[in-house]
Formats: structure tokens, sequence, C-alpha cells
């Protein structure tokens, strides 16, 4: 098929314009993962005591694990609405490449889950006593770290965005995958808080980052065209 | 523009179709007809490039411009006709300049800015329909419409408008192929393509 | 043989329990994996041999016609 | 080349080639079986450190090994499948995933076991059992994303898509593990350190490595045999086979 392609630039820029705009519009899916992350960093003190000590030891897990639940749940609408429209349908029909427009998916969900998380977990590392020295590399670790949760958790949503019960089984798929970020982020909070160096934790993280940004597209797009034909 | 050589389709187990060929060159309009669940969704489907399970066969497209109107409309309830219209402007490179006179043919220039959920089931099924007058005006040289059920939910003035599009774009040498219950109001030769036939 | 009796090599020192037990499990996954499976095409073939599966039905033919209903021209 | 792969596509030829492979391969591993945890554990030597409970390493470290190298080669199916479109592949992608996850389970267990003795619970977040269970994760995802499609088509498809997605994330999940785990328990029990194996205990875990890798072989086959069967109704190879 020789299609023309009109203004690749354009086009990116106009999908991610439309996804922040629906987003905006229903802002209930953007505020529902932050609202799940305030309300389980509250469970925990309730949970372990409010010892400050003992908190501040498990704070950098504690928060990498809710970020990751909150990421997760967030994930699996991601898709759902498109597809039910019929928009997912002429997304693939476009002339545009669907890589790219994949990538835009997945940066348009970090911008309204991954960032608002992000900008708020100092909020939440304060609640739970982690020190004031961590929190730059928790910011750092949060921005690093989510994204690669879009990532990988758009993988899931577009490969199950057509069951009917999509969401059960999308845990199942894409907590496995999470698990190296956990493990890396957390330690690079966690090294951050006993005084340590980061820096290489945060390294493999964006190296993660470099990785999933070259090969989750490729999955994503497979994914999303399996999921328009067997519905 | 379309050329089909011995497709065959298979959904849930059970043959659709078997050893269909087809061509549809510039300027032809191919009617699939055929009782409910005769595959013609499927068909359609599978022209667009959509549906590749159970496929055999080959399908080889040579169009500038493909253009599919499905059962699902593609319309994002939370945005306004015209915002809608500019993304499938930008996704298929079309001038948006002309997504006024297009959302005024299809009678809708005075709800352009509300959202979609406002508007009826039939003002939506011309939102969507608004993407052929877009197509149309973009003058591709090969252009090839693939519309499932395009008369589904619209008036019987928006039919007529509807109908004579569909001619212009054959006379100037695009290609449409579509699904219809209705008899076409039309007075050009056409195709027909009869699924689910007798053996 | 590493043991001196019998005995000795079911109770292992003490560790018997454990390395027996493994022992089962691992039998039982193994038969489990080849027995399963094994079994699953015998009595397919077997249910084939007493309802003869339905041949497949040929799809259904499809017809294409010219229809030239240009009225006026 | 190509003839021998058309005809690896073949549904009547593989179930005939793959019989004749069983009739072969199925006793010997069977045997292999029977010899190498006859010798592991009633003729090779007893290991000082851990006495006699380190016999489990005979059953625990081939199904370790298998059970990872089993979701390459279902995987690497599903890769096959994608890209020539082979139906063939996507079997052998179906039909490898029930068998990894049960020699996973059997790695699980036999190392939970393996774990009362030597630290006197049956559960200890090690790196390689907290792998292998990431492991038996990614393969249930599998199984389930494949239940869970009614297109079979389509869900041998998203499979292949997973399992590829799983295959380049296994190494980064190994090796986050492997620091994790040095992270929080520095320098504890490491045991099962081939270097300083005997070979006399070294070369009846070699032979069940094998045997393993034999029984992964033969599981695949069965299952694919079985596989091919359910796929094929009505279509004149199967009932050929009903008539004899």
């Amino acid at each position: 098929m020789s299609l023309p392609t009109p203004s690749l630039a354009a086009f990116l820029s106009a999908s991610l314009r439309r996804q922040l705009l629906l987003a905006y519009r229903r802002p209930v899916d953007t505020i529902n993962p932050l609202l799940f992350f305030l309300l389980v960093v509250t469970l925990f003190p309730l949970g372990i005591g409010p010892d400050p000590a003992q908190l501040a030891e498990f704070a950098p897990g504690i928060l990498w694990i809710v970020a990751l639940l909150a990421s997760l749940m967030a994930a699996e609408g991601m898709f759902r609405q498109d597809y039910e429209d019929g928009s997912l349908e002429q997304l693939l029909l476009s002339p545009q490449p669907l890589y790219l427009a994949s990538l835009t998916y997945s940066f348009a969900h970090w911008l309204v889950t991954g960032v608002p998380l992000t900008l708020l977990s100092p909020l939440f590392a304060t609640m739970l006593q982690l020190p004031v020295a961590a929190l730059p590399v928790l910011l750092a670790s949060m921005a690093l770290g989510t994204a690669i949760l879009s990532l990988v958790g758009s993988i899931g949503a577009a490969l199950t965005v057509s069951l009917k019960r999509g969401g059960m089984l999308i845990s199942l798929i894409i907590v496995p995958l999470y698990i190296p970020v956990l493990i890396f982020a957390a330690g690079a909070v966690r090294f951050a808080a006993e005084g340590f160096d980061p820096a290489p934790q945060l390294l493999l993280l964006a190296g993660m980052l470099s990785l999933s940004v070259a090969l989750a597209p490729f999955a994503i797009s497979a994914g999303l065209r399996i999921s328009v034909d067997a519905g | 523009m379309l050329a089909v050589r011995g497709l065959g389709l298979e959904r849930g187990g059970r043959a659709l179709l078997a050893g269909l060929d087809l061509d549809i060159s510039s300027g032809q309009m191919v009617l699939i007809e055929g009782p409910n669940g005769s595959g013609k969704t499927t068909l359609l489907r599978s022209l667009a490039g959509l549906s590749r399970l159970g496929l055999s066969g080959r399908i080889d497209a040579q169009c500038d411009e493909l253009l599919y109107l499905g059962h699902r409309a593609g319309i994002k309830q939370l945005l306004t006709p015209r915002e809608n219209l500019a993304w499938a402007c930008h996704s298929q490179g079309w001038n948006p300049a002309h997504i006024d006179s297009a959302l005024e043919r299809v009678g809708l220039s005075g709800r352009a800015d509300l959202f979609c959920q406002h508007l009826s089931a039939g003002q939506q099924r011309r939102v969507n329909l608004a993407r052929l007058y877009l197509s149309f005006d973009a003058q591709r040289e090969r252009s090839l419409w693939l519309l499932d059920e395009p008369f589904t939910a619209i008036d019987r003035g928006g039919v007529a408008e509807l109908a004579n599009t569909m001619a212009q774009q054959v006379r100037r040498g695009g290609s449409v192929v579509l699904t219809s219950h209705q008899d076409l109001p039309l007075d050009i030769p056409l195709r027909r393509v009869v699924l689910g036939g007798a053996q | 043989m590493y043991f001196e009796s019998l005995q000795a090599a079911l109770a292992m020192d003490g560790h018997g329990v454990y390395v027996w037990s493994v022992v089962v499990v691992t039998v039982l996954v193994c038969a489990g994996l080849l027995v399963l499976p094994a079994r699953a095409a015998r009595r397919f073939i077997a249910g084939l041999a007493e309802d003869d599966a339905p041949a497949p039905q040929a799809a259904p033919s499809v017809r294409i016609e010219e229809v030239n209903n240009a009225s006026g021209s | 080349m190509w003839t021998w792969f058309h005809k690896l596509g073949s549904p009547p030829w593989m179930y005939r080639i793959s019989g004749r492979i069983l009739a072969i391969l199925l006793p010997l591993t069977v045997a292999m079986l029977v010899v190498g945890a006859v010798w592991g554990l009633l003729y090779a030597p007893m290991d000082f450190k851990q006495g006699n409970s380190f016999r489990i390493i005979y059953f625990h470290v081939p199904a370790s090994v298998v059970a990872l190298a089993g979701y390459y080669v279902m995987a690497i199916a599903g890769a096959v499948s994608l890209i020539w479109r082979m139906k063939m592949a996507e079997v052998a992608m179906k039909c490898a995933a029930p068998v990894g996850a049960a020699l996973t389970f059997l790695s699980l267990l036999s190392g939970a076991i393996w774990g009362k003795p030597t630290w006197g619970t049956y559960w200890v977040w090690d790196a390689r059992i907290t792998s292998m269970l990431i492991l038996f994760f990614l393969y249930l995802g599998v199984i389930v994303l494949y239940q869970a499609y009614e297109n079979k088509e389509a869900a041998g498809k998203a499979c292949a898509v997973l399992s590829l997605v799983g295959m380049v994330n296994i190494p980064i999940i190994y090796k986050s593990v492997d620091w994790w785990y040095s992270l929080h328990q520095p320098a504890t029990i490491k045991f099962t350190e081939e270097s300083t194996m005997h070979s006399s205990m070294l070369q009846p875990l070699l032979l069940m490595i094998l045997a393993f890798y034999c029984l992964f072989t033969c599981a695949l086959l069965l299952n694919m045999r079985s596989e091919l069967l359910r796929r094929g109704v009505g279509t004149s190879w199967v009932r050929a086979l009903a008539v004899n």
C-alpha cells in the first residue's frame, strides 16, 4: 500500500493534545490514582505502627509499592474507551506510523498519571518520615520509574483491551514485569536515605527507560492490532 | 485499486467464504449484500486491513487513501465535532480548513462546538460521515471508501445527500465499497457481491 | 552404594523425609507431564472412532453480478 | 532447507515424526531419570556442610534450569509464529507453557522443602527462589491470557507477543533480583556453588539436567500431538487415525 504520509509532527502533537484534552475533561481518571496513593499511604502507619524510625525505614518500599499499584490501576483503562468507541480502529487505519502513535499514547498516559504521582510523592514521603535528603532522588526515581511503568503497562493494556475481564488479567501479566523497576527505584531511594550514592540505580532506571522506549511500542502496536482484530 | 485473490474467511471455526476473486478498479462502486452473519462486516474489515484472523488468500491495495467507516463511530464523546474532525484531518492529512464546510454539509454547523455526548445518535453518525466530505475535498487520486452500513440512523434527506456524494466520488475516479440493507437511491452502475448464497 | 543399609538410605540421617518427599513430588510431576497429554490424545482418537466427526462445511458460495441501473444514460 | 521447513508446518507429518521420536526418546528419558535419581540419591557422596538434604539438588536444579530454558523455547516459538506465520510454532508455544509452568512449580516446591533442613523454614526470599517465583507468574500470565481469548488464533498471537516481552525482561528481572538479594542479605549461606562441587557429585547432576531437557521435549511433543489432533478435527488425516 502506498499512502502519502501527512505531516508526522503535526499528527503526533495533535494526538498528544487530544489525549491531554480528554484527560482534562475527565479528570477522575487522573485523580483516582492519586487518591488511591494517599489512601494506601495512610493505611501503612495504621497497619505497622506510627514509630517514625520504623516508618522511615519502610518508606522507600511503601512509596514505590503504592506508586506501582496506582500505575497499574491507571494502566488498566488506558485503551478501554478508545477500543469501545472505535478510535483504535481509526488509529490503526491511519497512514501514520503506529509505533510513534503508541509511544505518544504512553507518553500522554505518563503525563496525566506518572507526573502527578511524581510531583505529589514528596508530600507522601514526608508523611512517611522519609529523610528530606532523599527527596530529590525520590523525585528522580519516580519520574524515570513511572515512565517505564506507563510503557510496560501500555503493553498489558493493549493485549487485554478486547477481553471482558481484562482487569485481573492485566495485573498478572504486568506485575512481574514491574519488579525490576520496583527493586531499583526503591533501592535508589533507600540508598539516598541511608547516605549512599544512588547514581548507579538511577542510571540503571534510565537504561531501562531507554530500552522500553525503544521496544515497548512494537509490543503495544502488535497488541492493539490483535485486540482490534479479535473484538 | 484493490485486488483480492482467493480470499477465504473463517470465524469461530465456521467458513464464511472461500476463493473470492474481486478486482475493484477506479470509478467502481461495490455493494456487499447478504443476510445477517454472512460475513459482510468481516469482509469489509479485511479489505480495510483490520481483520487478519482466519484470513487466507491475498488482498493487495494500491490506493492513496483508505477510509473506513465501521459500526463503531470513532467519535470521542468528550470532544466536540470540530475537535474530533481536526484529529481525523491530522491523521489522514486532510486540510482542516474544510471542517466547517464538511460540518455544514452534514447539517451540524450549529453544533460544531458542542460535546458529542450531547448529540443524538444520528447526529453522531453524521459527524463521522463528515469525514467522507473531508476526504472528498482532499481530492486524492486513488481514494477508496469502505463503508459499513453508512445509511443507518440517517434521515431521508441525509441519505440522498450521502448517496449523491458517493456517486460523485465514483465519477471522479474513486471507489466505494459498502454494505447496506437498504436499496440504494443511486443511478450509477454497481457491482453486487452477494454472500451466503445457496450452494 | 553410599549408604550401608536400606534403612540408612531411607532415613538419610534425619533428612530422609525432605529428600524422599521431593522424589515423590518429582515423580508425580513427571508422570503428570507425560501421562496426561498422552491419555488426552488416546481418548480423543477413541472418541473420533465412536462418533464420526461431521465433515467440514464448505464455505457458502459468493455471487458477483454487475448491475447497471443507470436510469438516464 | 525450505522443504524441511514446509514439512515442519504440516500437522500429519509432525504427528507422524513426533510419534517416531517419542518411541525412542520416551524410554530413554525414563531410563535417564531413574539412573540419575538412583545415582544421586544412593551413590553420590554426601555434602558435609548440608548433610543428605543436599541430594534434593538432583531434582531442584534440573527443574529450575529447564524451566528457565523452557521459557526461551516458548518465546522463540512465539517469535517464529509471528514472523513466519507458522502455525506449528504457535502450537509449540501454546504447549510449552504448561510444561514450563509445571517444572517451575516443581522447582519452587523442591526449593521450599529443601529450605526446611537448610534454613529451618520452608520459605526464604533467596534470589534464586524469588526469581523462580517470578518466572512462575510469567508462565501463568501466558497461560491465563491464552485462556481468556475466545478466538484462539488471536490468543496465540497475543501470547507470542507477551512471551517475547517476558523474554526481554527475564535477564533484567534475574539481575535485579540478584542485586536486591545481595543488598539485603550480604554473604549468607550460598550453598549451591558449582565450583566447590566434587565431580562425583556433579556427574549425576549433569545427567539429571540432560534427563530433564529430554523430559521437557517429550512432554512438549506429547502436548503438541494432542493439540494437533484437537485442531485437526474433521481433516482427512485425523479421520484416517480414527479408522486404524
